[in-house]
């Protein structure tokens, strides 16, 4: 398979568009879907190739959450997106109470296929209500997916699953993933829903992250492979549903376990995670579990603070370092650089 | 104006309502219906009205007071009854109970119980309509303490602005539970002026004038579909018994003994039953055999609901997602 | 202390009652404060006696918690009621983006204390939209405290306290402890936030709940009693702050620890618990935790299917005796009692 | 009829805005304003004609484009330079960013950036007013976008219900973000009627027109103390550079160019100096020492941003609760 170098973002429009293309039925909708930025460039000049498929909408979130499930239930469908996480929860009700339970409160007749894109992010001093990640929030309701890219390669191949899908998914991104460069597949690539995907093999410890703390993860594989420390790295993909199998057998491997969150791990996504590796590996020896995630208090928009309270690669060694009895040297010089406590990358200039 | 069929299918319509409902309070009480009930006894002619003539491929949604709507839609009393009792054959498979009806084939499309939250489900469906270059009508029923949802007022500004062809149905019976209207919206809010003012045209008419609301409603029907327009149309009424449950709970005394008196003097079916009678359009008799009729299909559907089987695990398994 | 056998319900009214009439910036707010049924006898007559501070409102939730929050902020401090936790679904985004944060927002310089009573519950066939528990999706958000009285005298004692705070405070109330009856502690009764409580102590297995939970661990407890099994059991009585301590040196004891949810388990609030004591207890030896909670659909109308989803104290019994590797006799006659499926108790006739 | 006092003073609140909002737009790049900024440029009348006169009691609430208000209602630029800056001199120390202002001594209670969100918070605050029997003013400003919000209308609704002193101020800059009204409003909506149909007066003025706001808001607050009622205010106007961001955007070409021009052409504040000058109550002189002045104490202001502290771990402690 020929693999080309592409953006995420990029790999999301063209994904978009091949299945505007393939499928009458999709429609693309939520505030600045045809503007000139284009959902961070995800659906960049879309309205123009599928004029009566793109819609630009009014700021009323929650009617048009619910304007999309009536779409769903007559046979379209209908991908929302939510340039923040914050604005989605206007329509909370909508999903939690019609969205996830349509296909059950009307005895399985009628389906609601559908996607909502929920951008999550962090950095250049958004403060509290533009800087969560809230996952768990989503991931906790049955009757729907919850999926998080990391890659332009899962991003491809969990959008073009979600489509084939008869429920409802939702697929978080990482503004700070937009920009990543990997490995692009063929348009029509497909990811199975539900299956974690090991980005990385390792024999010494386990990291499992999902969206952007995938890259944290990695990140710090690298700088434990300095100090001769193998780490296999997880990219769960999918919160709901959860493959736990992937996770459990690499614990049983590495008998140390980090998990990562994006947000808060206090009653967060790698809380379950981290219950069912202790529940189910409970007569394993020297196991042990490690949870990082966001300080627990609303995300300041100050860079001086900022940098405290996020997760960063540095973070996730120290932990390791602890986990695995070791003393790692200059360990201090691998310290989060200065322009990762904001930006994504340095040549990052604002304004969001 | 009127064919004598027509009224009397009106009447009959009205009828249906009225005793399948009374049926299920009477038979509450022993407990095989095990789901909160919202019963429409007394607004029978709102539902009756304004869902003649629709096609099965008009679609009505509502919320948790949708026995009415659903039955003047034409959906099947043995799916709702068994709906009610938890049976494999309610409409919804048991899953729902009372408060989630469905007809697909007669195009009754939802009812959800979160107040308001349907009215957005119904625009989208108008929606859908459009975009896929249906002539159908969309109507959804909703109550006054609806229009005190944000929700609401998102519906009809986006139904203005994309000129979907829904009619909304405000039924205004004065209460939300037992709260009344005038301690949750301002004697100078006026519903329809809202509606205007979002770009939509509007009507008032008494919600207990059966051949009113049906000849109105006709008429606005056609609007819609003519010049691609949503409508609000608002009918004010009144519910007999309490606001869950099968009983009269007028003891309570939260609604005036006066304004009990007024809207029962006002009751849509006696009303119109006198009134066919006067116009020799029915007698005694007749009336008395239509309501034994509809009396024996509801014994019928009572039986079946009653004998029909209890969902099994296995319907469930079909959920469970984790 | 002299005490007085009462009803939940009942203490709940006095205590808004004390407190409305001790603290005049006290104002209870909600759809039906003020109506016949009183919010199932919680505040029943009250608007009788404060005339201008107990408020029904419009069916307008996100409004009026975020009018709730203009008064907070502006020196009054509002308990606001939702009759099915489902409703406050609707304010979601003032409760995460504004409630949870306006203190931090603020700088620290403005607080907003208020109470927000959401009534969780389950059976009569309430169905998908009226018998969801979703305490997570409160916990998780940082800012807030998050308690579940699940006895009279904790009920007092939390509400009490919460009058006290500075802070934003969800309190769960489960419908079906509503009717429960118990020690009633005098009027002015604290409980201090942040503390679980040992209902009973044992010392072969641990049984940690939370709101109605609590009375399904009682009564599995008793259960297991007659297995000769000695259940300690934990009432965490707040989810954030959590009192991870008490847990933690139970389990050290029993080795056998069942945290019980109120609704789902999978992303719910036992993971929290079940990962922590694991992570800080992996050198336990034998150490063994279980959780048990809603099946993971959409809880059904119909008592048939009801019975399947809701755990019950036989479940619990059942979890315990495979956690301690014994075989009971006859466990069987203990099963759930049928009208246990979808009511209270027996004299409960609905409709709601 | 405007004494010559408030027409110098109205001219100079409105500049002590643009020139703020162009400082702040001249160094965003130096990167030590570290956050999103939504400047006002181009509308500053609405601002300062409606804040204009009101004490420091008053209180006023806005949302993501809030330097304007905040500013005119006489925040302290020091405090709000600090807080882009990320500093623990900010008006909410450097907690909360540029979408978080507030100076709690000169009423200006909050902002925040969820569209809409802020509205409620407003009226509540009325209420509470209501509640402890004060007589002051509370002014919520929002823009075109928010009134497509479901808490818009829920909030007008209770605001007419409860008869609060609250003056809701839409400035329609007749975009949301880069999306033009049309594209999300139907052209037969009116929001002066919406207020209508809710009980509630409404005026619509020319938002670039200063003294008109001025003098004619200056009637609507003693209407609203006078009749214990809410009002809502319309106010056309264009904001000139990009709705995020220091940088002129119109190569996006996403605003018409002759639509550019004509706003351009009624800058509220070329305009008014221009009138001024004219009526001799201003010469070029004067306008010069004017703006060297606001510009002196902003050029020390961004210094003394700049100097303070950072935040520390001690300030985030705080707030850490588990
Ligand atoms: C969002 C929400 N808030 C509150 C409730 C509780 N509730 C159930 S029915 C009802 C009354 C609604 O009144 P209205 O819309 O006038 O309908 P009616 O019962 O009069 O037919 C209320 C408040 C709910 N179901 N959903
Ligand atoms: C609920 C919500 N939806 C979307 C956004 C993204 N957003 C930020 S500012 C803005 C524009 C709002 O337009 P308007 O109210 O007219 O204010 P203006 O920017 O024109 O001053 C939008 C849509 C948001 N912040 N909150
Ligand atoms: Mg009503
Ligand atoms: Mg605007």
């Amino acid at each position: 398979m020929l693999k080309k170098i592409k953006k995420y973002s990029e790999v999301i429009k063209e994904t978009l568009d091949y299945n505007l293309k393939k499928n009458k039925k999709v429609v693309l909708m939520g505030l600045g879907v045809d503007d000139p930025k284009g959902i961070f460039g995800t659906t960049l000049n879309l309205h123009k190739k599928y004029k009566n498929r793109v819609f630009d909408l009014p700021t009323a979130e929650n009617g048009f959450t619910g304007f999309a499930l009536g779409l769903s239930i007559n046979g379209m469908f209908p991908v929302i997106t939510h340039q923040r996480v914050e604005f989605s929860l206007l329509a909370f009700e909508q999903f939690v109470n019609q969205i996830a339970k349509w296909n059950f409160m009307t005895g399985g007749k009628v389906s609601n296929p559908m996607i909502i894109r929920l951008i999550i992010g962090r950095g250049w001093g958004q403060g509290p209500q533009h800087s969560q990640s809230l996952e768990i929030l989503f991931s906790h309701i049955p009757g729907v997916n919850v999926l998080t890219p990391s890659t332009p390669q899962s991003v491809r191949g969990l959008f073009n699953s979600s489509f084939k899908e008869k429920k409802p998914t939702i697929i978080f991104e990482h503004r700070w993933l937009h920009e990543t460069y990997g490995n692009s597949p063929k348009l029509n690539y497909f990811t199975k829903i539900g299956k974690a995907k090991i980005l990385k093999s390792g024999s010494d410890i386990t990291l499992v992250g999902f969206s952007y703390s995938v890259i944290n993860c990695l990140e710090s594989a690298k700088i434990l492979k300095k100090f001769n420390i193998s780490a296999e790295v997880i990219d769960l993909q999918s919160l709901r549903p959860l493959d736990i199998n992937t996770i459990l057998k690499s614990a049983k491997k590495t008998k140390n376990i980090i998990i990562v969150d994006n947000g808060w791990s206090f009653y967060g996504i790698s809380a379950e995670i981290s219950a069912q590796v202790a529940e189910k590996l409970c007569n394993l020896k020297n196991l042990k579990i490690d949870r990082l995630g966001n300080k627990n208090t609303p995300m300041p928009s100050t860079k001086s603070l900022a940098k405290l309270c996020y997760v960063n690669p540095y973070d996730i060694v120290v932990s390791a370092e602890k986990m695995l009895n070791k003393k790692f040297k200059n360990l201090k010089k691998f310290k989060l650089k200065e322009y990762y406590a904001d930006q994504p990358n340095k040549n990052f200039l604002g304004p969001f | 104006m009127i064919s004598k069929k027509i009224q009397i299918k009106l009447l009959e319509e009205m009828l249906k309502i009225r005793l399948t409902e009374e049926m299920i309070a009477k038979k509450y009480y022993e407990q095989k219906m095990r789901c909160p009930i919202h019963l429409s006894i007394g607004q029978e002619a709102t539902a009756t009205g304004v869902c003649f003539g629709l096609k099965d491929s008009d679609k009505v949604f509502s919320a948790h007071r949708s026995h009415a709507h659903y039955i003047a839609k034409g959906g099947s009393i043995k799916s709702l009854l068994s709906e009610l009792h938890g049976k494999i054959s309610g409409c919804a498979k048991g899953l729902g109970g009372s408060m989630h009806l469905l007809d697909l084939n007669k195009g009754f499309s939802g009812a959800v119980p979160i107040v308001g939250s349907s009215i957005p489900i119904a625009t989208g469906t108008a929606w859908a309509n459009k975009l896929k270059k249906l002539n159908d009508l969309v109507i959804i029923f909703l109550g006054d303490g609806a229009t005190e949802e944000g929700v609401f007022f998102e519906s009809l500004d986006f139904a203005s602005l994309k000129k979907l062809k829904i009619l909304f149905v405000c039924e205004n019976n004065f209460f939300s539970v037992y709260s009344p209207i005038d301690k949750r919206q301002s004697k100078k809010r006026n519903l329809c002026k809202i509606a205007n003012s979002l770009g939509i045209k509007s009507t008032f008419i008494d919600g207990n004038d059966i051949e009113n609301i049906y000849l109105k409603t006709k008429q606005i029907k056609k609007y819609i579909k003519k010049n691609s327009e949503p409508f609000f149309l608002l009918l004010n009424t009144f519910r007999y018994i309490e606001h869950c449950g099968p009983n009269n709970d007028d003891h309570l005394k939260y609604r005036n003994i006066n304004t009990i008196k007024f809207w029962e003097k006002k009751c849509p079916i006696v009303n119109y039953q006198k009134k066919l009678i006067k116009r020799k359009i029915l007698d005694h008799k007749k009336l008395t055999k239509l309501k034994k009729k509809i009396f024996n299909t509801l014994i019928k559907s009572f039986k079946y609901a009653e004998e029909q089987n209890f969902p099994t695990k296995k319907i469930l398994n079909e959920f469970i997602d984790a």
